[in-house]
Formats: C-alpha cells, sequence, structure tokens
C-alpha cells in the first residue's frame, strides 16, 4: 500500500441559517458536510458520487480551501492543515488543485490562455522564476495537448473541451500531488468527455497525480476511478474499490444508485433488479435522526433512527459501508432467467 | 435638470458582459490568427455605429476647444468694451458680443474648459469614489458590506440637487473644484450600486473560485478578475454622467450656486444671459447649443457603448 | 431678502397716473375683479409686525393694516397722523398728542400705551427685533440693548402722560426726529399682538385701513379687506387687496403678462424697454433711494491719496454700464446724498463724471496703482458683471489688471468682512435711507467709527459738522451744515457713488388711478380701479 | 411580508438619523466655515456684540461650537434629535416661523407637482417605451429614442422658461381673450403661475416640465425591458401556445418589464422633490424646494435638517411601498 496524501477527519462544515429582524439569531443550519473521512493514496482515483445537493461540492470546496471547515481537519501528506501557519497553509495548498465543472464560466474571459495558465506562478513567484514562466506555460499547453499558437486567445475563441484543457493546464502549473475535479466533464458532450477524461488518465501516470474524481455520473466515475464513495446528505455512506461499489454494493442507497444507471443493450431493459426510491431527499438543514438515509429504505428498523451506523467494514462485506444491515445486492447485472 | 441619478436603472441592466459571452466550437475551429478580446470586439461594432462616431467627433471639437481653445480662436474673450454690449452677430464676430461687450464666440470656445472639466473631474472622482465602495462592499460583504450600504442609502436618500446645494453653501467659494465637489458628493452612489450588483455576481463566479483556490490574494482577484469584468457597465454609467454632469453645473449656476463670472462656462452664460431671450435670442442659442450638443453626445455615446457590449444583442 | 429699510425718498411727486385702455399686451381682465379686488406682486415678506417687519415686502403691508403718528404727504413732508400733535422746544423732549378714537381691530385702543409698549418691546434686546436700531435715538437705549436685559425693562426715555399723551426723551437733540416717526417701526401694537407675537404675525391686529382676511399663507397670498371700523379719513379704496406672493420676480412678471396682477412694484429691469413700447404709460419710473457705492479701504495704504480716488471714480462710464447691463434701469451717482432728498444738490460730485482724459492726468500725479487691483462683491448676487466693466474701464484707462473677488456668497461672511476691514481692494455695498432726512446718508457711513463706516474714513471736520447739523433748531437749519459735510467727501472722495437705483412700477387696466408717494411707494390702499 | 414592513421600517432609522447627521454636519460646517449667518440680518449696519448674540440664541444659532471649525458638534446633533423627535420641533427660521409649519404648508405643493410628473412619467413615458420596445428598429422607436435623450439633454430651467414665457403667456393671453374656454382651462392650467383659486389646474403645467426630465428614462427603460422580455422563453411559450397577442403583450411582457421601471419611479420620486426647486421658481409654485433653496442659500440650519429630512421620509415610504408593490407585479419575490 502505497502513502495516503490526504486524509479527513470527521470533516464538518454547517452553513447557519439565521433570522431576526435587527439582530440575526442563529436558528439552525444546513448541514452540507456532515462528518466526513477519507484518505486518498498517491497515485490513486478516488472518485465521490452522489446526487446533486449531497455535499459533494462543499467537500471539493473543502479540500480545496475554498471553504473552511466548521469542524474536522484535513492532512496532506500526513500534515494537519489546521495546525500550520496561514503562510505555511498556503504553500501546502499548493499541493491541492481544482479542476472546475463549467469550462465556460471557470475561465476569466479578460484574460488570455498564457495569462490565465500563468496565473499560478505570479501568485506563488517562488515556484517559477519570472524568466521562466514563459516556457512553463508553453510546456502545459503542450502537456494538456492544446496547439501552442493559441496562447494569445482569449477564452470565448475556444471550444468546451479545449477550455477544460485550459483549466487542467492551470491546475497542474504548480506541479500539485492531489487534483480535485469537480464534476470535470458534466458540462462537455460525450465524445469530448472521453477525451479529456483520457488526457486525466494520462497525465496521472505521467505525473504520479492523485485524483478526488467528483461526479453524478456513476459510468463516469467507474471509468476512472480506483475506489469509489457514495455520499448522501453529507455523509458517506460506502466506499471502497471500484468492484466493491459497482459489483458488490452493500449499502441499499448505493443499490438504489446503481439500479437507476439506463442499461445500454435494449434487450435486457426491465429485467433488471429496479429499485425505486419513494419520497423526496430530507432538507440538509434538517437531516433525519440515526441514519440519514433511513427515511426512504426500505429496510428501516427502530434502531436506524436511533443509532447513527457507523461507517465500517462489517463481517462477509469487506468494504466499509454505513448500514446497519448492509448486504450485498447485484443491482447492475441483469439477468436473464430463461 | 439632468439630474445623474435620473439614468439609475438605466445603466444597472447591462450585467456583466461575458456571461454566456460563450462561443461554439466552431469559433476555435476558425483559425484567424488576431486575438479578439470583448473590447475588440466593441470597438469593432462602435467604429460601425455612426451614431457613436458622430457623437465622438462631437466630443473630440469640443475637447479641443476646451483643451486649446487658442485653435479655435485669436481672440482674447476677456478684451471687453461696454459700448459693444449685446451686439448681434456681424462678420468677424459670428456669435456677436455678449453683456459686457465681449466677443461671444471666444466665450462660448473658452466656455467648454470649465463646463468639461467639472465634468471630468466629478465623474473621474466618482468613478474612483463609487468604484472603490462598491467593490469594497459587493467583495467583502458582511458587516462592512452592511455599513457601506446604510451610508450608500444616506446619501441616496438626499435629493441630488439640494445635497449640491447644502455642500455649496458649506464651502462659499465657487470655482471648478467646489463645484465638482458638490457633484462628487452626492453622485457616487449610483456607480456604488450598479459596482457593487456587478461585484456580487461576480465574486461567485467559478473564475473567482479558481483564483482563490490557486491562492490568489484578495487584491489580486479584485484587481485581476473582479474590476476587469465589472468595469464595464461602471464606464457606460460615467459616459452618461458625463453628460448630466454638464448639465448639472448650468443648472446650479442657473440658481446661483454655480461658477460665477468672470469664469466663463457656458452655464454661466446662459445664466447671464436667459433674461434677454425676447430681444436677443441668440445669447441664448449659442450656449444651449453647445451644452445640448455635449450632452446629447456623451448620452448617445454611452447608449452606444452599453449596446455595443451587451451580449445579449451580439 | 433684502434687508435695507425702505423709507424712500422726499422729492418728485408722482400722482394720479391714468389708466388708458389704449394699449395692448397685458391680456384680458380675470373674470369679475374690476372695482373690488386689487391684485399686487409681492415677495414673501418678513413679519407683519411693525416691530420685526424691516423689509420692502413687509413693510408695504404693513403701512396697510396699521398707522402710525406720522405719514408722508406727496411732497414727502411729514403729516401728522394718529398724532394730535408732536411738540419739541429742544429738538430732545418730544410731547406727542393722540388723537382720540382709533382702535386696533381686536378692539384695543391706539393710546399712549399702544405706542409705549409696542417701542419698548422692539428696543429691548431680549425681544431680537429687527426694527431695534430704529430706537437707537430714544434715552435709555444703551441700556435695553445690554446682554442679560429682564424682558419688561423700559426706555428711561418714553413717559405717559395720560391715557393719550406721552413724552419721547432722546439721547442728543436730533431736528428730523419727527420725520422719523413715520417709518413703520415706530407704529403702534395691541397688548394681544405683544402677549402672542407669532399669532399677531400670522393674523395681524391692525390699526390701519385694511384688515386681514384670514390669515397670511405663506408664500402663497396675503388678502386684506377694507376695515370698516377704521377711524381715520384716508379710508381704503379698493375692497380687497390681494398679495400674492413670488419667489422669482420673473415668474410674477410672466403672471402679470398672463393677466393675473394689477399691480407690480419692481419690474425685472431688462423687461423696461418692453414695457415702454407695450404698456406706455401704466408704467412709473424714478429714482429711488437706494445707494449703490464702490468702497475704497482708506485703511489700506494704496488708497489713500484722494487724487487717485478721484482718477479711479473718473474712469468709470457709469451710464454705459446702466445702459448696457441694467438696461438704463438705474441713474448715476452725481452726489453722496439721494438726488430726491431734501438738501441734494444734483451734480456737486465732479469726480463722478466720466473724464477719461482727466482721470488719466490725475492718474499720472499720483503714485498710481500696481495691479492687479481686486474687485470684492458677493458673490451670486448679479454684481459680477458690472465690477467686470468697471475693471475693463480701468484696464483701458490706467492699463492696471483686475482680478474679481466674488467667490464669498454668503452674504454674512461678506459684511463680516466688512465688519472687520479686510477687503484687499475697491468693494461693491449698497446703503438704504433709514429717515427722509439727508443725515441719513452722511452719518451712518462716514462719521468716525459708525457701524457702517466700512471703509474706514475719518474726518473731524465731518464729524462735527453732522453733530451741529443734527442740533440746529430745524431740519431747515440743519441741511447747510450736511451740505457742507457732503462737500468734505466731495474732495475726499472715500467711497466712489454707483448709482441710485430706480423705483419701477407698472399696472394693468384694471387700474384707474395709480396713487406713489415718493418715501413709502405705492399706496395700494388709495389706487382706484375700473 | 408584516414582518418584512417592520424589518424596513426599522431599517429607516439608521438611514434618518445618518442622514439628519450629516445634513447637521455639513450645515454645521458651513457656518463654522462662513461665519455666522445672523450676521446677515442686520445688514449693512454692524450690530454689537450683544445684539449679533441675542439674535443668534433666538434663532438656535448660540452654540459656541459653530464658532470651532471642524466641530461635529455633537452635543448640538442630540439636541435637535431631540427636539426633532421628542418634541415634534424642528426649529424655526429667520423669521421665526416654524420649520414644521413650514412644511405642512410646502409640501402638498411639491408632493402634487411631482404625482402629475410620475403620472406623466407612466401614462406618456411607459406608453412611449412601450411602442418603441414593440416596434424595434423602425420609425415609432427612433422618434422615442430621439425625442427622449433631446429633452434629457436641455437643462430643465431652459425648457420651464420656453412653456412659461412662450406658451403660458403667449398662447395662454390668446386663448384668455378668446373667451371660448372654460374658466379652469384659460386661467387655470393655462395660467403662468401657480394660482390658489385652481389648486390642481394650475400645478399640471409645471408637473409635466418636472416630468419631462425623468420620461424620457423612463421611456427608455420600458423599451429596453420589453426588449429583454420579448425574446424572453416565457412569451414564446405563450405565443406557441395560442395567447392573443394582446394578452401576451399586456398581462406577461407588459408586468415582467415594469419591474425595473417601476423601481425607477420609486428612486425617481426623491430626484424629482428635489428637482422640484428649479420647476417651483420658474412657474411661482409655493412648495418646499423654494423655501429649502432660500434656507440653503441663508444657511438656516433648523430648515435645512427639518426639510430635508421630512423629503428623505417621503422617499422612504414612496419606495417601501414601490417594493411592496413588487410583490404584486411579481409573485416570485416573497418578503420574510
Amino acid at each position: 500500500m502505497s502513502e495516503t496524501v490526504l486524509e479527513t477527519h470527521d470533516l464538518v462544515k454547517h452553513f447557519p441559517l439565521t433570522q431576526g429582524i435587527v439582530f440575526q439569531r442563529q436558528v439552525g443550519a444546513v448541514k452540507a458536510v456532515d462528518g466526513v473521512n477519507i484518505q486518498l493514496r498517491r497515485g490513486e482515483t478516488l472518485g465521490i458520487v452522489g446526487e446533486s445537493g449531497c455535499g459533494k461540492s462543499t467537500l471539493a470546496k473543502l479540500l480545496t480551501g475554498l471553504e473552511t471547515p466548521t469542524s474536522g481537519s484535513i492532512a496532506v501528506h500526513g500534515t494537519d492543515l489546521s495546525t500550520l501557519s496561514p503562510q505555511q497553509v498556503r504553500k501546502a495548498r499548493r499541493d491541492i488543485q481544482l479542476v472546475m465543472q463549467d469550462p465556460y464560466t471557470s475561465l476569466n474571459p479578460r484574460m488570455t490562455v498564457a495569462d490565465i495558465i500563468g496565473e499560478p506562478f505570479e501568485i506563488h513567484a517562488d515556484v517559477a522564476p519570472k524568466g521562466s514562466r514563459r516556457a512553463k506555460v508553453q510546456e502545459l499547453i503542450d502537456l494538456v495537448g492544446l496547439n501552442p499558437d493559441h496562447v494569445n486567445r482569449y477564452p470565448h475563441q475556444f471550444s468546451g473541451g479545449q477550455r477544460q484543457r485550459i483549466g487542467i493546464a492551470r491546475a497542474l502549473a504548480l506541479r500539485p500531488a492531489i487534483i480535485v475535479c469537480d464534476e470535470p466533464v458534466s458540462a462537455l458532450d460525450v465524445s469530448v468527455q472521453a477525451q479529456v477524461m483520457n488526457l486525466l488518465e494520462r497525465l496521472q501516470g505521467e505525473l504520479d497525480l492523485s485524483y478526488i474524481f467528483i461526479a453524478h455520473d456513476l459510468s463516469v466515475v467507474r471509468h476512472i476511478a480506483d475506489r469509489v464513495g457514495v455520499m448522501y446528505l453529507g455523509q458517506v455512506m460506502e466506499i471502497g474499490s471500484d468492484t466493491d461499489i459497482y459489483d458488490h454494493p452493500t449499502h441499499p442507497y448505493t443499490q438504489a444508485l446503481l439500479s437507476a444507471v439506463p442499461v445500454p443493450d435494449p434487450t435486457l431493459r426491465g429485467l433488471r433488479d429496479e429499485i425505486v426510491l419513494e419520497g423526496d431527499v430530507p432538507s440538509p438543514a434538517d437531516p433525519p435522526s440515526g441514519c440519514p438515509f433511513r427515511t426512504r429504505c426500505w429496510k428501516a428498523e427502530d434502531i436506524c433512527a436511533e443509532e447513527r451506523p457507523p461507517l465500517v467494514e462489517r463481517p462477509a462485506h469487506p468494504h466499509p459501508s454505513a448500514c446497519h444491515f448492509a448486504e450485498e445486492r447485484d443491482v447492475v447485472h441483469a439477468t436473464v432467467e430463461d | 435638470m439632468t439630474d445623474p441619478s435620473s439614468m439609475t436603472t438605466g445603466a444597472t441592466g447591462t450585467t456583466a458582459p461575458d456571461a454566456g459571452a460563450g462561443a461554439d466550437d466552431a469559433v476555435a475551429a476558425s483559425g484567424s490568427g488576431k486575438p479578439s478580446s470583448l473590447w475588440g470586439d466593441a470597438r469593432k461594432r462602435l467604429v460601425r455605429s455612426p451614431v457613436f462616431m458622430l457623437s465622438l467627433l462631437y466630443l473630440l471639437v469640443v475637447t479641443s476647444m476646451a483643451v486649446a481653445p487658442k485653435l479655435w480662436t485669436r481672440q482674447d474673450p476677456f478684451d471687453c468694451s461696454i459700448s459693444l454690449s449685446r451686439q448681434p452677430p456681424t462678420d468677424g464676430h459670428p456669435f456677436g458680443y455678449n453683456l459686457l461687450g465681449c466677443d461671444y464666440y471666444a466665450h462660448a470656445i473658452y466656455g467648454a474648459r470649465p463646463s468639461l472639466s467639472i465634468a471630468l473631474v466629478a465623474t473621474a472622482a466618482v468613478v474612483l469614489i463609487g468604484g472603490t465602495i462598491g467593490l469594497l462592499s459587493g467583495f467583502f460583504g458582511g458587516w462592512l458590506d452592511a455599513i457601506l450600504s446604510r451610508i450608500t442609502d444616506i446619501f441616496l436618500s438626499l435629493p441630488f440637487l439640494l445635497g449640491a446645494l447644502v455642500v455649496l453653501a458649506m464651502v462659499s467659494a465657487r470655482n471648478i473644484w467646489t463645484v465638482a465637489l458638490a457633484l462628487i458628493v452626492l453622485g457616487w452612489t449610483t456607480i456604488a450600486r450598479i459596482m457593487r450588483g456587478s461585484v456580487i455576481e461576480a465574486r461567485n463566479l467559478d473564475y473567482v473560485q479558481a483564483a482563490r483556490a490557486l491562492g490568489a490574494t484578495n487584491g489580486r482577484i479584485m484587481f485581476r478578475h473582479i474590476l476587469p469584468n465589472t468595469i464595464a457597465p461602471v464606464l457606460v454609467y460615467a459616459t452618461i454622467m458625463l453628460g448630466s454632469f454638464v448639465a448639472a453645473e448650468a443648472t446650479l449656476t442657473y440658481l446661483g450656486v454655480g461658477l460665477q463670472p468672470p469664469a466663463a462656462s457656458w452655464g454661466v452664460m446662459i445664466n447671464m444671459h436667459q433674461v434677454y431671450f425676447d430681444t436677443d435670442p441668440w445669447l441664448l442659442f449659442f450656449p444651449v447649443g453647445l451644452l445640448v450638443g455635449t450632452v446629447l453626445s456623451f448620452i448617445l455615446a454611452g447608449d452606444a457603448l452599453r449596446d455595443a457590449l451587451d451580449p445579449k444583442l451580439q | 431678502m433684502k434687508l435695507a429699510a425702505t423709507v424712500a425718498a422726499l422729492g418728485m411727486l408722482t400722482a394720479a397716473c391714468g389708466g388708458s385702455d389704449s394699449d395692448e399686451g397685458s391680456g384680458g381682465s380675470d373674470g369679475g375683479s374690476a372695482g373690488g379686488d386689487l391684485r399686487i406682486y409681492s415677495s414673501e415678506p418678513a413679519f407683519l409686525v411693525p416691530s420685526a417687519g424691516d423689509d420692502e415686502p413687509s413693510i408695504l403691508v404693513i403701512r396697510q393694516l396699521y398707522r402710525g403718528l406720522v405719514k408722508y404727504n406727496q411732497e414727502g413732508a411729514p403729516e401728522l397722523d394718529i398724532a394730535e400733535s408732536i411738540e419739541t422746544e429742544d429738538n430732545q423732549t418730544w410731547t406727542v398728542t393722540l388723537k382720540d378714537g382709533y382702535t386696533f381691530t381686536n378692539g384695543e385702543p391706539v393710546d399712549a400705551d399702544a405706542f409705549l409698549r409696542a417701542w419698548n418691546y422692539t428696543g429691548n434686546l431680549a425681544n431680537s427685533q429687527n426694527n431695534s436700531y430704529f430706537m437707537g435715538r430714544i434715552a435709555g437705549f444703551e441700556d435695553l440693548q445690554k446682554e442679560g436685559v429682564k424682558k419688561n425693562a423700559t426706555f428711561s426715555g418714553l413717559k405717559k402722560v395720560d391715557d393719550l399723551t406721552f413724552t419721547i426723551e432722546l439721547t442728543q437733540p436730533f431736528s428730523g426726529f419727527e420725520s422719523v416717526l413715520g417709518y413703520s417701526g415706530f407704529f403702534p401694537m395691541a397688548q394681544e399682538c405683544i402677549d402672542d407675537f407669532d399669532a399677531c404675525n400670522k393674523t395681524p391686529i391692525g390699526n390701519g385701513p385694511y384688515k386681514i382676511e384670514g390669515e397670511w399663507e405663506n408664500n402663497v397670498q396675503i388678502k386684506l379687506v377694507r376695515n370698516e371700523d377704521y377711524a381715520g379719513e384716508d379710508t381704503g379704496k379698493p375692497d380687497s387687496l390681494t398679495y400674492r406672493i413670488f419667489d422669482d420676480v420673473d415668474a410674477a412678471y410672466a403672471a402679470f403678462e398672463g393677466g393675473e396682477l394689477d399691480v407690480m412694484y419692481t419690474v425685472p429691469p431688462n423687461k423696461i424697454g418692453e414695457l415702454e413700447s407695450t404698456v406706455g404709460d401704466r408704467l412709473l419710473k424714478e429714482p429711488s433711494s437706494s445707494f449703490t457705492y464702490l468702497g475704497l479701504p482708506n485703511y489700506d495704504d494704496r488708497f489713500q491719496d484722494p487724487d487717485l480716488r478721484k482718477a479711479l471714480s473718473m474712469a468709470i462710464d457709469r451710464q454705459a454700464i446702466i445702459d448696457a447691463i441694467f438696461d438704463g434701469s438705474l441713474s448715476p451717482a452725481t452726489g453722496f446724498v439721494a438726488p430726491n432728498f431734501d438738501g441734494a444738490r444734483e451734480g456737486i460730485c465732479e469726480a463722478c463724471e466720466y473724464d477719461l482724459d482727466a482721470a488719466k492726468e490725475l492718474y499720472e500725479s499720483t503714485d498710481g496703482l500696481e495691479g492687479p487691483v481686486e474687485l470684492w462683491a458677493n458673490g451670486g448676487a448679479g454684481h459680477e458683471e458690472w465690477l467686470q466693466a468697471v475693471g475693463d474701464g480701468w484696464k483701458s484707462a490706467f492699463g492696471i489688471d483686475y482680478k474679481l473677488k466674488v467667490d464669498v456668497s454668503d452674504f454674512g461672511q461678506y459684511l463680516e468682512i466688512a465688519d472687520n476691514q479686510e477687503f484687499t481692494g475697491p468693494y461693491r455695498l449698497g446703503w438704504g435711507p433709514d429717515y427722509p432726512v439727508m443725515e441719513t446718508y452722511l452719518a451712518p457711513l462716514y462719521t468716525t467709527g459708525a457701524p457702517s463706516n466700512n471703509s474706514g474714513y475719518a474726518n473731524d471736520e465731518f464729524d462735527q459738522l453732522i453733530k451741529d447739523g443734527d442740533s440746529a433748531d430745524s431740519l431747515e437749519d440743519a441741511i447747510p451744515f450736511y451740505q457742507q459735510a457732503e462737500d468734505i467727501l466731495v474732495e475726499d472722495m472715500p467711497v466712489i457713488p454707483m448709482w441710485w437705483g430706480l423705483t419701477t412700477v407698472v399696472w394693468s387696466e384694471n387700474v384707474a388711478e395709480m396713487v406713489h408717494n415718493p418715501i413709502t411707494d405705492v399706496d395700494y390702499g388709495q389706487i382706484s380701479m375700473n | 411580508m408584516g414582518r418584512y414592513v417592520v424589518r424596513r421600517l426599522l431599517q429607516f432609522i439608521p438611514t434618518v438619523l445618518g442622514a439628519i447627521f450629516l445634513l447637521h454636519y455639513l450645515t454645521s460646517l458651513g457656518i463654522q466655515m462662513t461665519g455666522n449667518p445672523a450676521r446677515a440680518i442686520f445688514g449693512d449696519r454692524r450690530p454689537s456684540e450683544a445684539q449679533l448674540q441675542a439674535m443668534s440664541e433666538s434663532l438656535g444659532l448660540g452654540d459656541k461650537c459653530l464658532e470651532r471649525v471642524g466641530d461635529p458638534c455633537i452635543g448640538l446633533y442630540f439636541d435637535r434629535l431631540s427636539d426633532i423627535f421628542l418634541r415634534f420641533d424642528l426649529g424655526m427660521n429667520f423669521t421665526r416661523r416654524p420649520v414644521t409649519d413650514i412644511i405642512a404648508d410646502g409640501l402638498s405643493y411639491t408632493v402634487k407637482i411631482v404625482i402629475i410628473a410620475i403620472i406623466f412619467e407612466i401614462l406618456v413615458g411607459i406608453t412611449a417605451g412601450v411602442l418603441a420596445g414593440l416596434r424595434s428598429g423602425n420609425f415609432v422607436d427612433y422618434l422615442v429614442k430621439i425625442s427622449t435623450v433631446l429633452v434629457i439633454s436641455v437643462p430643465v430651467f431652459v425648457l420651464g422658461f420656453l412653456v412659461r414665457d412662450m406658451f403660458l403667456v403667449n398662447v395662454g393671453n390668446s386663448v384668455r381673450s378668446s373667451g371660448n374656454f372654460p374658466d379652469w382651462f384659460a386661467y387655470g392650467l393655462m395660467s403662468p403661475v401657480y394660482k390658489p383659486d385652481y389648486p390642481w389646474a394650475s400645478l399640471i403645467i409645471p408637473g409635466l416640465v418636472l416630468g419631462s426630465i425623468s420620461l424620457a428614462t423612463t421611456a427608455r427603460l420600458t423599451r429596453t425591458s420589453i426588449l429583454e422580455n420579448v425574446r424572453a422563453d416565457y412569451v414564446r411559450t405563450g405565443r406557441a401556445k395560442g395567447l392573443s397577442e394582446k394578452r401576451v403583450i399586456g398581462v406577461h411582457t407588459l408586468r415582467n418589464s415594469l419591474i425595473p421601471v417601476v423601481t425607477y419611479l420609486g428612486i425617481d420620486f426623491g430626484a424629482l422633490m428635489g428637482g422640484a426647486v428649479v420647476t417651483e421658481g420658474i412657474f411661482g409654485v409655493p412648495g418646499i424646494g423654494r423655501e429649502i433653496f432660500r434656507a440653503i442659500a441663508q444657511q438656516q440650519p433648523s430648515v435645512v435638517v427639518g426639510i430635508t429630512t421630512a423629503l428623505v421620509l417621503v422617499f422612504l415610504v414612496v419606495n417601501l411601498l414601490v417594493d411592496i408593490l413588487y410583490a404584486v407585479l411579481d409573485p416570485r419575490i416573497r418578503y420574510d
């Protein structure tokens, strides 16, 4: 097992809800991320999946320093960031970079490609001496497969896929160990998606990167991830290798998610075990007690309301799953009964 | 009077002009080498707009009067003889003589400078002050925003003209600086509002978040990312504001608190001769014409600029 | 706000200007006003109480609401009004006897108390009444003007003899005192008025030929109706007088043109030329007593030489400036006393005549001035233009440059500069007479240390001549002394007299007969209507 | 909604206190820099120390802090506040008229012409804007655009003069002499100045002149807003599902387009009250504008602070009403 590059411990992010005419008092909180523990190993891709609103993006923001955690900690290369001075944090942050979802809005329309990709060097001036920056930018452009002649163009002159490459190049500039990809391909056409995914995979090999890959599309995650975590209402429900999750899901929520993935083979449609969840996702401002999924779970019993199931490995199921009644059920592979 | 605040919401309609300026993949495919930017595109559109070019031409003429009046006339506007008072236009004196028997054409030329200076000084300061306050307020939010917004509310709730009168009553002296000061004290709020709105919109845009994730400082984010993308509506409004400040100077002068003779602004010329409208209408016609032309040009240029920068019209 | 008191000049007789209906121009008459309601232009008065109203619009209303001891006849001479007699032996102690039968509109009698209470109230510092200045000659004034004075303190010089008789003792003999008593600041006040000043100001309690209808509608109008209980002979002619109040004289002129007004006192100068052709003889023009001068800082070394002061004066073409800038609506000053005042002599000031060559010659004989000369005026009050013309004149005559100092637009601040003698060059100021005696133009402005002597002029001989005049036996005897004093001014030229104002009145075809008093201006109550 | 109104009303407090302080500070600074305004009352006659002091005291200018340049006169500020809010006493002007009376008399005229101006803007401005917006690019559009910009550029006092002297006097006189028109028209509406006998009719023309400045902006704003909205999806949907053109424009487009216009009119209310200074002078309207103009010129702090505070309150209340009107126009907006 290689070293752990990133680790979170009981990471929590609550957004306060306030009310009042003159003096605003806090009346509650949106529990966007509510006790997340993940580890990311060197060279690994950890996929995070979940429905929209489950806290994936907040997790990405916490990891990249765009939000400060309410409690819990983030450790990079074994060092807890909260113990460092602001100066040191800034330095440590270089190791975690972000690729954003929408390539149309994530690039400053008033800056040329060269400026965008070169900006990290200006912010962290000690990384590259002034004279070498231009060459480094060219290098990055090469690396992500863009035409080097286009460095002086503006973002709106590029296609979505090209723009996402620019975004990736920007993230790579500081030679980070970790890249958090927040839905990096969901805004792209399917054909372009594949190119970007391939680029990410190639870069991982070449540069020894670790990815946190956030997506709502299970198949995309399966394609790229070594391990997968499933999030629901700010918590990780189940985590394990891609085969663990896709072929041997033990958490009812994971099973429900997987059963909703469209089946490409029309002859097999309608044959597999489909789980239709009832009700809506509860409000993250007022999540259910105990297991957050219990309100929609067909297996729920009294204990689910009383006790929050820990995310642990259970006998017979070797990967962690936060369910009192974790049990494998194959929902992906349709069985043709003949 | 033409009150700057009367154009308030007119300009706010223009949002950050880049939103959705997304080009299709086809754009990238066409590999013309020249880089083009939003301002570049806008420039192309402006050059093709006859209204804008005419306004610009007029403003250039007026500006040249203000900068180098000697280009336009050899007459000394203060070489006067009371015996020539209010003589109608003749050869060599196309605008006739004013009340004091000075060459009126020379006065009209020299009058451009104070009128434009006040508008320019006031607009520059208003953009600087209002822009800074709007930027800080929108960017940092929280208690700073609360305080700055309350202060903005206070100034906004004072009627523009009355506030300007109070400021001018305070200083007593009447020159370009004090008149500009009165316009500034009351004028910055609208810019601050526009700026704040744009900044709040821009603050949460992805590319700002991206810069933040890179570890960019607040200063860098404000000046490199937010400001360039929010300044367009402010500049459009500022152009229109230039026009309304030219008119405001005339109005303040009419009320007796603007510039005073011997200063030769258009407002002073209008004020000095308005009572002769029945008998010697040309005395009013020339300064009013120049003034209306200037205000008109600024407004039309501002309009054209807004259209050129409006992504929805592209 | 026009602050100068207006007790105007003696002299030219102007009565009975009949209106003819031959002229076009002022539009049709408003439905059903003829014979009854006279619509008068006014600007907003400051006060409608005699003790406080010291501005022209106030006085023009007060004079219809109130009557005093003395009124002025068409020659400008004082005539007894409510007083039965006013007698003195030594010009210092005066005995006043009142006519019986006059009452205020609230029923209070107009007796000795009515006058004494009004003057005591006015003169007492604790009441801060604008007309207190005019009480200054009455003995005991100093004590009433001390800080911390009691509210009920009275003049030591005022004594009631019986209900209809009282005596006035002056601090110094003054032969012209009877004339002074015609000023509206000396009108009587009812006790009720003093008890509730504000109510009396809003709904005046008068003793004149007219009384108020309703109350003073501030900024809108003041409506007066004939007072049927008025005991005097000169009862009001129009049934009612409506003072329509305007803030802006141009707006008022538009109203006159549109047929909304019958009498307009003070026409915008630039309209006079046009009016002469449109209304013909329904226009009255006559020199008024308001004096405009260019003060010279006698306290400044550069302006010590009388010859230089005269040269500066001679280089000003007053008539040309008046014609160009004021449409001829002023008359050039040729002396220091208004030409329509008793004792005034036309043309005694030779240096007030425009004479370029003489001016240059005289100027050459002096040390001259170093330019630029700073010309002062309070800004935003319309003085910039003529001051520039004066400067242009000096520039072409003597080759000295000038600079306008018009950046003080606050009149109070400007006056403070005057009080402190901080003017650094010639300065514009004006003067209005306090009473119809020529002394009013001389003593306050030029006696050493006088309250309005801003130029710092000091001449013992002049001071003595004024004193001699004041204590002469009669006004007639006093005049030669005053004239000698004026001669000294002509020689010394402490200030440069510029011009006298012009009274202009225009009226509509509804007016049959215009009545204008040389001292009190238009007497609205005596106007006959068609 | 109730909570929202209460919160907004509470927010008025700092704004009003701040505005009063600002005016208090500016007027105090003015007196500190230019000297005691009571001096002007004595005119050419130099008053004695005691006289000036007594006059100053009686006008509320006696505080020593008014002699120290830069002193914010905090004590005087709190005196003023307690006078205003505890005793409802706004002080007096130089002719000893209570400021409350001045406001009570003058405000109604000013509000009247402002209301006339706003109605004019709504009727004519919005109609012109809608026409221009719907026929974008054709003759009507250009006509509206050019005429409105032209009106904006002419200083209102020049416009006022022309209307008064050319139209109301000259045309008015022939109307009056012809005798073919009813009195309210000939002597009311066509009166060159305000006339107490026709308290509304004679304010119409001044109101129109006042409204003409903002008319242009109203029209332009409506046009822009309409242009944006006719391209919106919901309009296309409305057309597609066969709604009549009248309904699409009248109900859907117009209602949505009016939101920015209504905001503007709210803010414009304040500007118009200020702009009334000029219009009231030209047409002899005895409104509050001229009163405050005089007070500013003569540096009468009580009057300036008092009247402006009243105007600020009117402005704030009008804008609160505008915000409430939003909820009617735009059901998406919920106030809590």
